[in-house]
């Protein structure tokens, strides 16, 4: 279904936030919030980017649409290098990106009325579609299922579901080439959720949009994506058509992801081996040394603690090879919990070694 | 290796604007008005006035903005008023901030007044920014700098503990820049005021 | 713990230092003409000049300035223009009355807006609750003389002439010091019974804010998460609403006390004014109106001092309120 | 052994614009060591139900039986239940990050519930009580975090103090209002086998209440499946994910992203939930029902036991017999009525 | 896949409520409140005399500043107390009190809400550009509210007059002057949150400009906090306005206000004799005050049920 034609490509985007003042640690506070990462989206595709929350990827995705300045990399939109546009050169290209976001409640203005609200686009770029801009709204009402009298109700008289399809419909409104969807349906109950996903996949086919697709819900990126991408504090780890990353995923972080996401199929649970990492996320402000995820890795080696892994190709080419980031990727039959860190520092290993370090942490 | 993130352009102050504008509004001001005297009347009487003036200066500079502190290649450098302590960051025990930064190494606890919470902010709960409550993109970060700080200095001692090996010891040096421009205004205005 | 004190006592120089600076600029070196205002209309020339070299007026700003910095170290704010009382003793005789009607007023306002505050916050929508925001609202939009001059008329005026004298007239009584010999009474007793009309025209009319300022707080902790985790714990209603809601409602008010506390220490104009009590609210009044600079630099001084020790004071208030703000 | 029995517990609220039904007659027990996942979309009132039962809801009209260890928790008189709730019932809530106390040390709170029931217990001795329970529920080094503020903790952290701070008394029940929604995959796992091991070990009964299916089908015995304020069906956990007889659950596990393959569209519930003011006549479900008929539009239907298996209830107008509800499935599988 | 439109649309419920607006919602609320609607009308009342003051006085008769020494004072020079020819008596030079209320209304309101008008309208216009912009422009507009805000407002605004002359324009920069930073300070906070909010991300993501957000998204939003605060703020600078003349430096003399009038009747105590020269004017100032506090109570109660929501929890 989708070309090979790349509509947009990134190579080594890092966005850093800065903190606290020059005074203070020489100005050298920084939280990384995306480092070092490199994607192609294909024209009519669906790349899905999952992570836990605080790993970067609402960043990342804010980056690609460039509402985020770049500190590095470079970003080709489209075949035109769109790192460093400044706001005047960019306007003509924001009717070809948009972005669907993931509060029903914050992402429409509460004292706006859904038809100036779904308007907003065709009010900046000009009216470029036939038929006065209350057509063309109620037209898109329509298409997204909502009932185009409702033009001039406020947000506030509907429902979650009905709020995401006119965030959708106000996307949809200058008929853009890649749409952005931040966690567009992790707010919704799951009946609803199944509504919204169909539409976005139906909308997808009709006019030929491509999606990056962000989301925390494995089993709703897996359903919808046609790649997917694994961040983990603000890297990608993994990355490949979803079939292969998800019988064969090969990094650690990846395998815990997938065992520890809840099916909601008894039997199939329990047959699984489960996984549990130990730890928590640790915090952006000063990522751990070499490969990110060591302190949690339950097969994190001596290596890994000093050299920095970087995203190579496992198997296959081009776009649609499965790439990993880890020294010692996994073999698709080995299994994660029969392996024990060779490292003392891993919070695992730190159990153990009822070490002072501990207290480093108070 | 360790990979150190690299200096970033804008910043505020760790105190917030409060302490440390306070620093720079007064030692500015005073500056000025030391000029000011000497140059509406170059007398004796406006050199003393000048000299005197330029004492608050010194303070202001010296306690409210001089202090802070610096990490050099894993050593934590505590900047003070007229100190500098080099403490090596794998020697370090525990990092606690709460009005002040606080260094403990062993029974003895390293102190800087250049990080800390003011007690209006730390009774609001500012210090929650630091541990599991960072929200992607940073959005928050500018309110709690001092939490980061800590979350910073933490790592620096775990990463530095992680990589063992012999840890040189606490050096303190003092520092000859603000003592020595103490020593000399206060000679230049006991002359001035002897003359 | 020295660490901080030492810092925060520069901090608090540097701002005293600043508001000298400020207050010595915007009076001195402002364009305004004291000496003709002194002379009175039928001035001449010379008797302007005369006066403004005998007040120093001519000499070059940094004189004036360093002169009166170095003679305020040693405790001397210089004379006013017209009676040449030296400003320190004008300071000492109204601080005593302006501190001594602010910290009466506080312990009154606190104890009565807090408490209601509390009350109508515990029993939303009750009859207390009701009766309690009406009336916060009445006194919230009583202006102080307005409710100084009807306190008057009728706890005084009407009351001695109808023969018994509850409530004194106006003028202040000094608790302690030597007696002053055109003013009798003197000691405690003396002293209360002249302030009470003063403490709670000034209480009624901040308590009214404090009680709709404490019931917003309050409402807004009692709907937090952790008042819920309290109640599923089994503990009493008491219990919950006094150390676990109250602690977290209190901080907000504790820093708005701090303000207003510095700021009412620092003369309260028209509470002196109506009772006649010659606190720094109305020395500051009159220097004002006569433009005598002097005196106004100095009552400014001294309220940025009570504002630089209120702020440190709530900052040790916190320090006692909430453990995570620990000094030491 | 049943510990909690509930009967036709009903909640109403007074809004400005009417009277909002959140819970319409809801009846259920809870086995002693067992768990009942009451599962619901938003607004079922799966949360209202179980807050009532502790009293929680503040303004509401309540009405029904709550049998818990002989003591009617609804018209239990406030001291009454006061000495159940943290004694025998503990409860733990959705966002860990706001149901601690930000001014209070962990360890105090811990020792405020232990001593808010047994006051002959000393502080020592209720502080060293805490520090067991915090190094029970897997929290490292709990002698000295056993002083440290909750904003020190990371969110997996705080929610395990919160499991201490409820199991702080050997309670018999635990209810959990969507105890993982609020945390990470990872750190959601590392939650649901604190539970389990908690359960195992002390044989506590939980009330799981979550709108997350595959947290169900980890955790839950039994199953409640909440709908606008009713309980629309409860079976034994394997029914219902293999064998539901309710429409609603039914379109629930069918709207699920893993039940269907990549490339076809999902099979979601069409329409939105009820407004809880003015509802539908007959079945709440009926709008939204694939299977719907005149009956479902006429009367309320009346959970009842079906396929044989008293286990098994759902209140639904079709036949309760296997093969027949089989055969009906079947024939709205190839009408693609499901679409 | 075929070109018909996307899945057959499922009818969007019928939402029972009927539709409205947050003005209707906030309207259909205000009515509910007896209490704010007496306020709104006493206080419509009050306007209304204010703005016709000259034609009530010329229909009674009166002039407000006619000093009618003969029979305006009784036989010893004190001023009548309320009787048929002055409905509330007669001040020290023998004026009708009556007269000089009206007047006065017109006096107090005006400058009331004159000078809130002003402090409003910079107020929201600096708290916007300090809120959105954040930077520079922010530091600088915060730290001089700090300022502004910490000034003791009563003796400040004495120095202001003393410096600057008293005349009603004076006075009405003086009290617009203190009143700003409160209405800067609220809005900067509101536009501090709400930049936060992804409605406006998605505007930024539409390629909205600066001005477009700030007037057609931020705007609205805060249209609430500047009525609520407008109605608070109003009292708040008649009170003010009243100190002011109370100790003297209010509107020059002849010209009659409520605050001038009280401070007369304070001269010499001369209010123990004549009770009616505080109770009248001192009256109508504090029912003025509560009505426009309990309106601007209302108003808050209708537009942000925050309370409400708070109460049910």
């Amino acid at each position: 279904m989708s070309s090979d034609e790349v509509l947009l490509s990134a190579s080594g985007v890092s966005k850093r936030f800065n903190v606290g003042s020059r005074g203070l640690l020489g100005g050298r506070l920084q939280l990384s919030a995306v480092d070092n990462v490199s994607l192609e989206i294909k024209k009519g595709e669906t790349l899905g980017l999952v992570g836990e929350s605080g790993c970067g990827k609402s960043s990342l995705a804010r980056c690609l649409t460039r509402l985020y300045d770049v500190d590095e990399g470079t970003i080709t939109f489209d075949g035109r290098d769109i790192t460093n546009l400044g706001r005047r050169q960019m306007q003509p290209l924001r009717s070809e990106m948009q972005m669907i976001f993931q509060d029903p409640y914050g992402s429409l203005n509460p004292r706006r009325r859904v038809g100036s609200i779904i308007g907003d686009a065709l009010a900046i770029h000009g009216n470029r579609g036939k038929g006065t801009r209350r057509q063309q709204v109620q037209e898109l009402m329509e298409i997204v299922g909502l009932n185009p009298e409702h033009y001039n109700r406020y947000p506030a008289d509907f429902s979650g579901g009905q709020r995401q399809r006119i965030g959708i419909a106000r996307a949809l409104a200058l008929k853009p080439k890649l749409i952005v969807c931040d966690e567009p349906v992790s707010a919704l109950d799951v009946s609803i959720q199944a509504q919204v996903i169909n539409l976005l996949q139906d909308l997808q086919r009709e006019f030929d949009l491509t999606y990056l697709f962000i989301s925390h819900d494995l089993s709703v990126v897996q359903h919808i994506s046609d790649r997917i991408a694994v961040m983990y504090l603000g890297r990608i780890v993994e990355s490949g058509p979803v079939e292969e990353v998800f019988t064969a995923s090969s990094h650690p972080y990846t395998r815990a992801l997938l065992s520890a996401k809840p099916i909601a199929d008894p039997r199939a649970a329990e047959q699984r081996d489960r996984i549990v990492l130990a730890g928590d996320l640790p915090s952006p402000i000063s990522p751990p040394s070499g490969c990110r995820f060591h302190p949690r890795c339950p097969k994190a080696e001596q290596d890994c603690v000093t050299v920095v892994p970087t995203l190579e190709i496992l198997r296959g080419a081009g776009p649609d090879a499965q790439r990993v980031e880890c020294l010692h990727p996994l073999e698709a039959d080995q299994d994660l919990s029969s392996f024990t860190p060779s490292i003392a520092d891993t919070i695992i290993g730190a159990d153990a070694a009822a070490t002072g370090s501990r207290e480093v942490a108070s | 290796m360790r990979t150190l993130p690299l200096a970033g352009p804008r910043a505020e102050s760790a105190q917030g604007t409060g302490i440390r504008g306070v620093g720079w509004l007064a030692g500015g001001v005073a500056a000025a008005l030391g000029i000011f005297f000497v140059v509406s009347s170059p007398t004796l009487g406006g050199v003393r006035a000048c000299l005197v003036v330029w004492l608050v200066t010194w303070c202001a500079w010296a306690v409210l903005i001089r202090p802070r502190v610096d990490v050099q290649d894993d050593v934590i450098v505590l900047i003070g008023s007229v100190r500098d302590v080099r403490i090596p960051a794998a020697r370090v025990d525990a990092v606690r901030v709460r009005a002040y930064l606080e260094l403990v190494v062993g029974r003895r606890r390293y102190t800087s007044a250049a990080v800390g919470f003011r007690p209006s902010s730390l009774a609001r709960g500012h210090a929650d920014l630091a541990r599991g409550l960072v929200s992607e993109g940073g959005r928050r970060e500018v309110e709690s700098a001092t939490a980061y700080a800590a979350e910073y200095l933490r790592s620096v001692v775990a990463q530095a503990r992680e990589r063992g090996g012999e840890a040189p010891p606490i050096t303190s040096s003092v520092a000859w820049i603000p003592l020595g421009s103490l020593i000399v205004l206060v000679l230049a205005a006991v002359a001035a005021f002897s003359l | 713990m020295i660490r901080f004190i030492f810092v925060r006592l520069i901090t608090g120089l540097l701002v005293v230092f600043l508001v000298s600076v400020a207050t010595f600029l915007m009076f001195f070196a402002a364009p305004n003409d004291v000496a003709r205002t002194m002379a009175g209309k039928a001035a001449t020339p010379e008797t302007i000049a005369l006066i403004n070299h005998r007040l120093g007026l001519d000499q070059p700003l940094w004189h004036q300035y360093g002169h009166f910095i170095w003679r305020a170290l040693h405790g001397d704010l210089g004379y006013d223009y017209y009676h040449q009382r030296s400003v320190v003793s004008i300071i000492k005789g109204a601080a005593p009355v302006s501190l001594s009607i602010a910290f009466g007023a506080a312990i009154l306002w606190m104890i009565l807006g807090v408490g209601s505050g509390i009350i109508s916050a515990v029993r939303p929508r009750s009859f207390m609750d009701r009766a309690l925001n009406v009336l916060a609202l009445i006194f919230y939009s009583m202006p102080t003389f307005v409710l100084g001059s009807m306190l008057l008329f009728f706890l005084y005026f009407k009351l001695t002439s109808a023969g018994h004298a509850w409530f004194p007239a106006a003028g202040y009584v000094p608790w302690f010091g030597k007696p002053d010999p055109s003013n009798p009474q003197h000691g405690f007793w003396p002293w209360m019974h002249h302030l009470i009309l003063p403490w709670v025209t000034l209480a009624l009319v901040t308590a009214a804010a404090y009680t709709r300022f404490t019931r917003g707080s309050m409402l807004e902790v009692l709907s937090e998460d952790y008042i819920r985790t309290a109640r599923a714990k089994g503990i009493s209603e008491r219990r919950v609403v006094f150390r676990h809601a109250l602690r977290s409602a209190l901080t907000p008010v504790v820093t708005q006390f701090g303000i207003d506390l510095a700021i009412l220490a620092g003369g309260t104009v028209v509470t002196e004014q109506l009772f006649g009590m010659h606190g720094l609210g109305w020395n500051s009044l009159t220097a004002i109106t006569n433009q005598d600079l002097p005196v106004i630099v100095g009552i400014l001084l001294v309220v940025s001092v009570f504002v630089v020790v209120a702020n440190f004071l709530v900052d040790l208030i916190y320090a006692v309120l909430d453990p995570r703000v620990r000094l030491y | 052994m049943v510990l909690l029995h509930v009967t036709d517990l009903n909640v109403s609220f007074d809004t400005d614009d009417g009277v909002v039904k959140a819970v319409r007659g809801i009846s259920f027990d809870v086995d002693r060591g067992k768990t009942l996942g009451i599962v619901g979309e938003s607004g079922s009132g799966k949360s209202v139900s179980t807050q009532t039962l502790a009293g929680l809801t503040r303004g509401a009209r309540v009405s029904g039986s709550a049998q818990f260890d002989g003591l009617d928790l609804i018209k239990a008189s406030p001291s009454q239940r006061r000495s159940v709730l943290g004694r025998k019932i503990g409860m733990i809530f959705q966002d860990p990050l706001t149901s601690l106390h930000p001014a209070y040390r962990v360890g105090a709170q811990i020792v405020e519930t232990i001593r808010a029931h047994d006051r002959s217990i000393s502080k020592r001795a209720a502080r060293l009580r805490a520090i067991e329970l915090l190094g029970m529920v897997g929290i490292p080094f709990p002698s000295e975090r056993v002083d440290e503020f909750p904003h020190q903790f990371s969110g997996g952290m705080r929610q395990r103090v919160m499991i201490a701070m409820a199991m702080a008394l050997d309670p018999t029940l635990l209810i959990a209002d969507e105890p993982t929604t609020a945390l990470d995959v990872t750190v959601q796992a590392q939650v649901l086998e604190l539970m389990r091991k908690v359960q195992a070990e002390f044989g506590t009964a939980i009330i799981l209440i979550t709108h997350d299916l595959g947290v169900i089908a980890d955790v839950a015995d039994d199953v409640a499946v909440m709908y606008a304020g009713t309980i629309v069906e409860r079976a034994p956990r394997d029914e219902i994910f293999y064998q539901p007889h309710h429409p609603y659950t039914e379109g629930l596990l069918d709207s699920m992203p893993g039940r269907v393959e990549r490339g076809q569209p999902l099979r979601p519930v069409k329409g939105s939930p009820p407004s809880l003011i003015d509802l539908p006549p007959g079945c709440p479900f009926a709008p939204r029902c694939p299977y719907r008929f005149d009956r479902c539009d006429q009367e309320v239907p009346v959970l009842q036991t079906v396929f044989g298996d008293e286990q098994h209830q759902s209140a639904c107008f079709l036949p309760t017999e296997i093969e027949e509800r089989k055969a009906l499935r079947e024939q709205l599988v190839e009408k693609g009525g499901i679409r | 896949m075929s070109a018909t439109p996307a899945t057959a649309p499922p009818t969007a419920p019928k939402t029972t409520i009927v539709a409205r607006g947050p003005w209707a919602l906030a309207w259909r609320r205000f009515r509910k409140d007896k209490v704010a609607l007496i306020a709104a009308a006493v206080m419509a009342v009050i306007i209304l005399v204010a703005i016709f003051a000259p034609l009530i006085n010329s229909a009674l008769g009166q002039d407000p500043n006619y000093q009618d020494q003969v029979n305006g004072l009784d036989v010893n020079g004190l001023p009548l107390g309320p009787s048929g020819a002055h409905w509330l008596g007669t001040d020290a030079l023998g004026r009708d009190v009556f007269a000089r209320l009206v007047y006065g209304a017109r006096i107090s309101i005006g400058i009331g809400i004159l000078s809130t008008g002003i402090a409003v309208a910079v107020g929201v216009v600096l708290g916007l550009l300090a809120g959105y912009f954040r930077g520079i422009v922010d530091v600088i507009i915060a730290r001089l509210l700090d300022v502004v805000l910490a000034l003791p407002v009563v003796l400040a605004a004495v120095a202001l007059v003393a410096v600057f002359g008293q005349s009603p324009l004076v006075t009405v920069l003086v009290l617009a002057f203190f009143s700003w930073a409160t209405m800067a300070r609220i809005v900067r906070g509101q536009v501090i949150s709400l930049r936060e909010r992804e409605f406006i991300e998605a505007a930024r993501s539409l390629g909205a400009s600066s001005t477009r957000i700030m007037f057609v998204e931020l705007l609205p939003n805060l249209v609430m906090p500047i009525i609520i605060y407008f109605s608070l703020l109003v009292p708040v600078n008649i009170v003010t306005n009243a100190v002011l003349a109370f100790l003297g430096l209010g509107i020059p003399v002849p010209t009659a206000d409520w605050g001038g009038m009280i401070s007369d009747a304070e001269a010499g105590g001369l209010y123990q004799q004549a009770w009616w020269l505080v109770f009248f004017p001192g009256g109508v100032l504090v029912l003025t005050t509560l009505a426009f506090n309990l309106l601007g109570d209302g108003i808050r109660d209708a537009l942000d049920p925050r309370i409400e929501r708070l109460l049910r929890k």
